[in-house]
């Protein structure tokens, strides 16, 4: 067949799908992932790789296959046997979904159930217990005190600096409660659980290294349990819109070993 | 490039209903969605402690006495051609509004307002939604009694309008 | 033959301003449309500025919500909704399907011109006292509902929440009529398995924004209710603000972000599908070859119908919600990646065998097929709840949904209006213009939102008006510079197109009906297609939509899909 | 003040929180005392020259200020940190600005008499400042120890209130005589 030029050809379009593959699957190579310092964050990574691993290579093979069918085909040649029948067309059609269930289910049920006991499962008793509460746009971190309950809470007491959580004075066990503005101090190595509550509208306690977020509903309180595996001071953020200081919610997370953080709570002295 | 005469009869699957049939039974969906939403928020808000539940005012169900009464001339008037009939139904359907005013009323006078119980507040919006949809159906009904034009879809929508009311009284009166 | 018949307009105004003309109808919503796409690309501008030079402080804090916030409702809502699924889409589908008009003219005209009072509101609320809303495009309460959470949420939220009704009232209107004109106005011949694949997901978007907008309507009733009527639906009871606390109680968050995301992420298909089928027609025109797998892609856009019903909840995993409520919804959202495999599949096979034409058109369609596969498997690591819990609320969630809903509309938009512009005006945009534009566009938008996937990964979180004070975030913000200097290169490539497409409306090389030899109906009405769109008769069907044979000789290698009596 | 190390810097010494300022002898500052009730027939002339207030060292100065309706409140920023202007008021149109280091002085203005409208910075929440909004210029805020002086009230029967921000509202009728000065005590205690 002739090469008529009426119909503008580019077969070398098939080079930009070509750039597109090595360019994304170079670029998650990397590993942009933060380490790891909790022991579900390493479930969540692997999950993270594996998705990686298997969406990387389908994406990869497609690019591959549209740049190699743009560049054999682009030049014009007249092509026979385009059309194929409609059973083929049918079976061929099965081929992506049972490979797309088949990765995705596993990524969800295969890698994701073991991480998901661990981070909804049930907590061990001897957790550790702190409260989170989230404010416009600040943490205010809430110890049970020796008596290890926390005292009741009544938002109608609330008020900026004198009594930022609202503590009830008539409650004993609200005597010895500590209150500590952006600092959450954890013992490494044992299961942390964090009571989450918000004083105004929804914020969301997320420690990226970690990998722990969990939103903070008013009027709603919500529970996220996680192991630290190494001392040492760790960012806390906001991850849900809560407001033009969304971004300065900065507080820390102080994991230390387990009788340093009794020498500090015992040099705190209770809010009320 | 002839006219090739092959394959000119209708193909299977050439279902073509009447446009006015589609619009009205998709419409009907969209208002069946809506209320759907508000199901699903009343039933989520339900179980919340501040609940305090209303009884349904009187004039909320003599409303819905008038509604299927309206319906059921509707329809004869439909079937005999008859436009007194048809007035009537409109008649009817502003009465419904009347009692529905009345309804808020008893319920002010019973000191419950939009905002005091969530139980209240439903009755009031979902009222009020119905009441808006209710009303675009009276005017579509006057333009059809006015303009003499095709008044299956308006007296479906009319009846699905009646059903609504009865499935939100059923809805918040248990 | 459009249901109610409406003769030719005479006067100007009849004509050009209420026009029941579905062609100037869609002309109408596509010039609206390109208005908000400066507005909305404007406000992307300063965000990436605000982002990349924060010290600067360009924008105060409760402005740059508001930025971010209107940003995203006008690019979902006034601009892909407007341009792809409303513009294009009135346009197309009764040329397509070989039909005089809609099924309702005068609903038609009445949908344009209700979505046209919501754009002003939308620009009216940004010099509102306090500013525009600012509690996100989803609008979560109690941050939208209380005027003292952000100034945003006082009179700025209730215009949002107004031009808000209106545009589902003209959505709905709109996609009534899609639905009609599709089950009732088509060619004789034409049953359903022959519609061209834009006019099913034309179809399928119709029914899915029908039947996902209302629930998005109660929530909008309940959420002005709670801010104006005192009532608690989404407010719960202790929330303090200066030291008081409301008189609020009993309401739950969640209740609207369920609502709400109930239609959100239909709402996403809604805009995606019509892309996808446009790509389907554009790549057939010119690899010269049917589609390969129509049946199966039906098929696949009714499971993708259906399986979009039931997933919302994904945007939910960490808000409290039941984690096994999140873990079926996880099971359910990864699903969706099956039958979005077939149509990548079909369209990747579409080329195999061809005899690729690279008309502008085709640069657009072929890039398309590209951002489908990477934003589609992009959405994999958000579906998979354990996963999610680190990506949510990070920049790998803006990067995915900018790709499927920004990139993928953005680009097969650009692609249908050099393809049908003959059909509009009868003449043909150039071709050099064209590719430059494409090069200067599809490189930039596609590189910068694949970035944006990394700095997701390294951490950085979204919506922040200042990434600078977090030490985690520091990698992220290494690509900030990278990523704005290619968004400003994206925004200035658009004066290309602009210029290009108001100048060959007047100027641009004559044409005839058929300029690409394409098959489906509407190139055998004449360009531009008068009132009425076919002089005469209208044509009969009798073959499928893409009769190609890339064996056949150069100019007669295909059979149009129907024959004007 | 720890959450924000720029505004700490700012102070040698620690603050102390202005909110409930006690003298040895009881005596509490910060009070806002104002003329409630028996000048309603009078007439004023609304001043035009500005009351001040700034954000300085992050607080604001002063903590409690009066101002007339109609007069024009400045609130300027001293701080090289930026701050965010809320004010809560009811009666009057609340609002919310940033302003950023060395940024226009912004100008308020009340229309309707509200007492003690709390004015915060939602960046650092312990900055208030707290304004009373009245139609009469006779007003005072109650010094460290205590004292205050409501200038030459015309002879009459008058209600005095006295407002503070945590102890909440006082009031005592009393009758001016044109005899001279009289003396007039508010005891606040903690419920």
């Amino acid at each position: 067949m002739s090469e008529t030029t009426s119909h503008p050809r580019s077969p070398g379009f098939g080079i930009v799908f070509f750039l597109l593959g090595i360019v994304v699957v170079g670029g998650f190579g990397v590993g942009w992932l933060p380490e790891v310092k909790s022991a579900h964050g390493h479930g969540i990574d692997g999950v993270i790789r594996y998705l990686l691993g298997t969406t990387g290579a389908l994406f990869f093979l497609g690019c591959i296959v549209l740049g190699y069918f743009v560049m054999k085909y682009g030049r014009g040649e007249a092509q026979s046997g385009a059309i194929v029948s409609n059973r083929t067309q049918a079976i061929w059609a099965i081929v992506p979904v049972l490979v797309m269930c088949a990765i995705s289910e596993v990524g969800v049920l295969v890698m994701g159930l073991p991480v998901f006991a661990e981070v909804y499962g049930e907590a061990p008793d001897d957790a550790y217990e702190v409260e989170v509460v989230g404010k416009q746009f600040e943490w205010l971190v809430r110890y049970p005190g020796p008596d290890g309950v926390f005292g009741e809470v009544d938002h109608a007491k609330v008020h900026e600096t004198r009594n930022p959580l609202g503590l009830v004075k008539s409650d004993p066990a609200a005597q010895d409660d500590i209150v500590v503005r952006g600092k959450v101090h954890i013992p490494v190595d044992r299961m942390t659980v964090v009571r989450l509550r918000a004083l105004d509208v929804i914020h969301s306690f997320t420690v990226p290294l970690f990998r722990v977020k969990q939103d903070t509903l008013p009027g709603y309180t919500a529970y996220t349990q996680f192991t630290p595996e190494e001392v040492g001071i760790f960012e806390l953020a906001c991850a849900e819109l809560c407001g033009l200081g969304h971004y300065r919610m900065q507080g820390s997370v102080i994991v230390e070993s387990e009788e340093s953080l009794k020498n500090w709570l015992s040099e705190q002295e209770p809010w009320l | 490039m002839s006219t090739s005469a092959i394959g000119l009869q209708p193909q299977a699957g050439d279902l073509r209903p009447r446009a006015g049939d589609v619009m009205c039974i998709t419409f009907l969906g969209v208002v069946a969605m809506l209320f759907a939403g508000f199901t699903a928020a009343y039933f989520i808000r339900r179980p919340s402690p501040d609940w305090v539940p209303i009884t349904i005012p009187a004039w909320g169900w003599i409303g819905t006495g008038a509604l299927v009464v309206s319906s059921t001339l509707l329809e004869r008037s439909r079937r005999r051609q008859d436009r007194g009939l048809l007035w009537a139904s409109i008649l009817l359907g502003v009465l419904f509004l009347g009692t529905q005013l009345l309804s808020w009323r008893e319920l002010s006078a019973a000191g419950v307002y939009l905002p005091s119980t969530p139980h209240g507040s439903f009755y009031f919006m979902l009222s009020a939604v119905h009441g808006v949809h209710l009303f675009g159906g009276l005017l579509a009904l006057i333009y059809t009694a006015t303009r003499r034009s095709e008044i299956r879809w308006v007296a479906g929508y009319w009846h699905f309008m009646g059903l609504t009311w009865l499935y939100t009284l059923l809805l918040l009166a248990n | 033959m459009a249901v109610e018949d409406h003769s030719a307009p005479t006067s100007f105004v009849k004509k050009y301003i209420f026009s029941q003309d579905h062609k100037v109808i869609g002309l109408q919503y596509i010039l609206t449309a390109l208005f908000m796409a400066i507005v909305g690309g404007w406000l992307a501008v300063m965000i990436r500025t605000q982002i990349t030079w924060p010290e600067k402080a360009m924008v105060t804090p409760e402005n740059y919500l508001s930025l971010v916030t209107m940003h995203g409702t006008i690019m979902v809502f006034f601009v892909v909704s407007l341009a792809l699924v409303s513009g294009l889409g009135n346009f197309l589908v009764p040329l397509m399907l070989g039909a005089r008009d809609m099924a309702y003219p005068f609903l038609n005209m009445l949908s344009y011109w209700t979505v046209v009072p919501a754009c002003f509101l939308v620009l009216v609320s940004f010099v509102v006292e306090g500013g525009a809303a600012a509690a996100g495009w989803t609008a979560y309460p109690p941050l939208s509902a209380l005027p003292e959470a952000v100034p945003g949420s006082g009179l700025g939220q209730t215009l949002w929440l107004l031009a808000m009704a209106l545009f589902i009232a003209s959505f709905t209107m709109g996609g009534l009529n899609y639905i009609a004109t599709v089950l009732n106005c088509r060619a004789k011949g034409m049953s359903l398995m022959r519609m061209p694949l834009t006019v099913w997901t034309y179809f399928m978007s119709a029914v899915l924004g029908v039947l996902s907008f209302p629930p998005l309507t109660a929530a909008a009733i309940m959420l002005l209710l709670d801010r104006h009527g005192g009532t608690s639906f989404f407010l719960p009871s202790g929330l303090v603000f200066n030291n008081e606390v409301l008189a609020h109680e009993g309401g739950t968050p969640l209740l609207f972000q369920h609502l709400f995301w109930f239609l959100g992420h239909p709402e996403v298909y809604v805009l995606v599908l019509p892309g996808i089928g446009i790509t389907f027609d554009l790549i057939a025109s010119f690899a010269r070859r049917p589609v390969f797998g129509y049946k199966t892609s039906v098929y696949a856009l009714w499971v993708v119908g259906f399986l979009s019903m039931i997933v919302w909840g994904h945007h939910m995993y960490v808000t409290g919600m039941n984690p096994y409520v999140g873990e079926y919804f996880s099971i359910a959202t990864v699903l969706i990646t099956a039958p979005f495999a077939v149509l990548g599949m079909n369209l990747v096979a579409s080329v195999w065998r061809s005899r690729i034409r690279m008309e502008v058109p085709m640069y657009w369609a072929l890039g398309t097929v590209a951002v489908i596969g990477l934003g589609g498997f992009g959405g994999l690591f958000l579906a998979t709840s354990i996963s999610d819990i680190y990506f949510h609320d990070s920049f790998f969630v803006v990067g995915h949904f900018h790709l499927m809903i920004g990139v993928v509309t953005v680009l097969s938009t650009f692609g249908a209006l050099y393809h049908w512009f003959p059909k509009m005006f009868g003449r043909v945009m150039n071709a050099g213009l064209g590719k430059l534009h494409f090069w200067l566009t599809y490189v930039p938008m596609v590189a910068l939102f694949f970035l944006m996937h990394l700095q997701g990964m390294s951490g950085l979180l979204r919506r922040y008006y200042d990434h600078s004070i977090y030490e985690f975030q520091a990698p992220g913000r290494e690509l900030a510079l990278v990523i704005t200097i290619l968004t400003y290169a994206a925004f200035a490539a658009q004066a290309i197109f602009f210029w290009n497409f108001f100048y060959s409306m007047f100027k641009g090389v004559k044409v005839g009906a058929n300029p690409w030899n394409a098959t489906t109906l509407e190139w055998t009405a004449p360009s531009p297609a008068p009132h009425g769109n076919w002089p005469g008769a209208l044509p009969v069907v009798d073959r499928h939509p893409y009769d190609y044979d890339p064996a056949a000789e150069e100019d007669s290698d295909y059979k149009p899909q129907g024959v004007v009596a | 003040m720890g959450s924000d190390p720029k505004c700490e810097g700012l102070h040698a010494e620690k603050l102390l929180d202005e909110s409930a300022l006690v003298g040895a002898g009881g005596e509490l500052a910060n009070v806002f005392v104002y003329v409630r009730k028996g000048l309603e027939g009078w007439k004023f002339a609304t001043p035009t020259e500005a009351v001040q207030v700034t954000q300085e060292g992050c607080t604001y100065v002063p903590h409690v200020l009066g101002v007339r309706v109609g007069q024009p409140l400045e609130i300027g920023n001293g701080d090289p940190v930026s701050h965010n202007v809320h004010g809560y008021a009811k009666k009057n149109p609340g609002f919310n600005q940033t302003q950023a280091p060395g940024a226009a002085v912004m100008t308020k203005v009340f229309n309707r008499s509200e007492v003690l409208v709390p004015l915060k910075c939602d960046i650092h929440g312990w900055m208030s400042t707290f304004v009373g909004v009245v139609e009469n210029p006779f007003f005072a805020v109650s010094a460290v120890d205590g004292s205050f002086d409501l200038g030459q009230l015309p002879p009459g029967d008058y209600q005095i209130a006295a407002r503070h921000e945590i102890f909440g509202l006082q009031k005592q009728d009393i009758t001016i005589t044109a005899a001279g000065a009289q003396t007039i005590e508010f005891s606040f205690s903690e419920e």
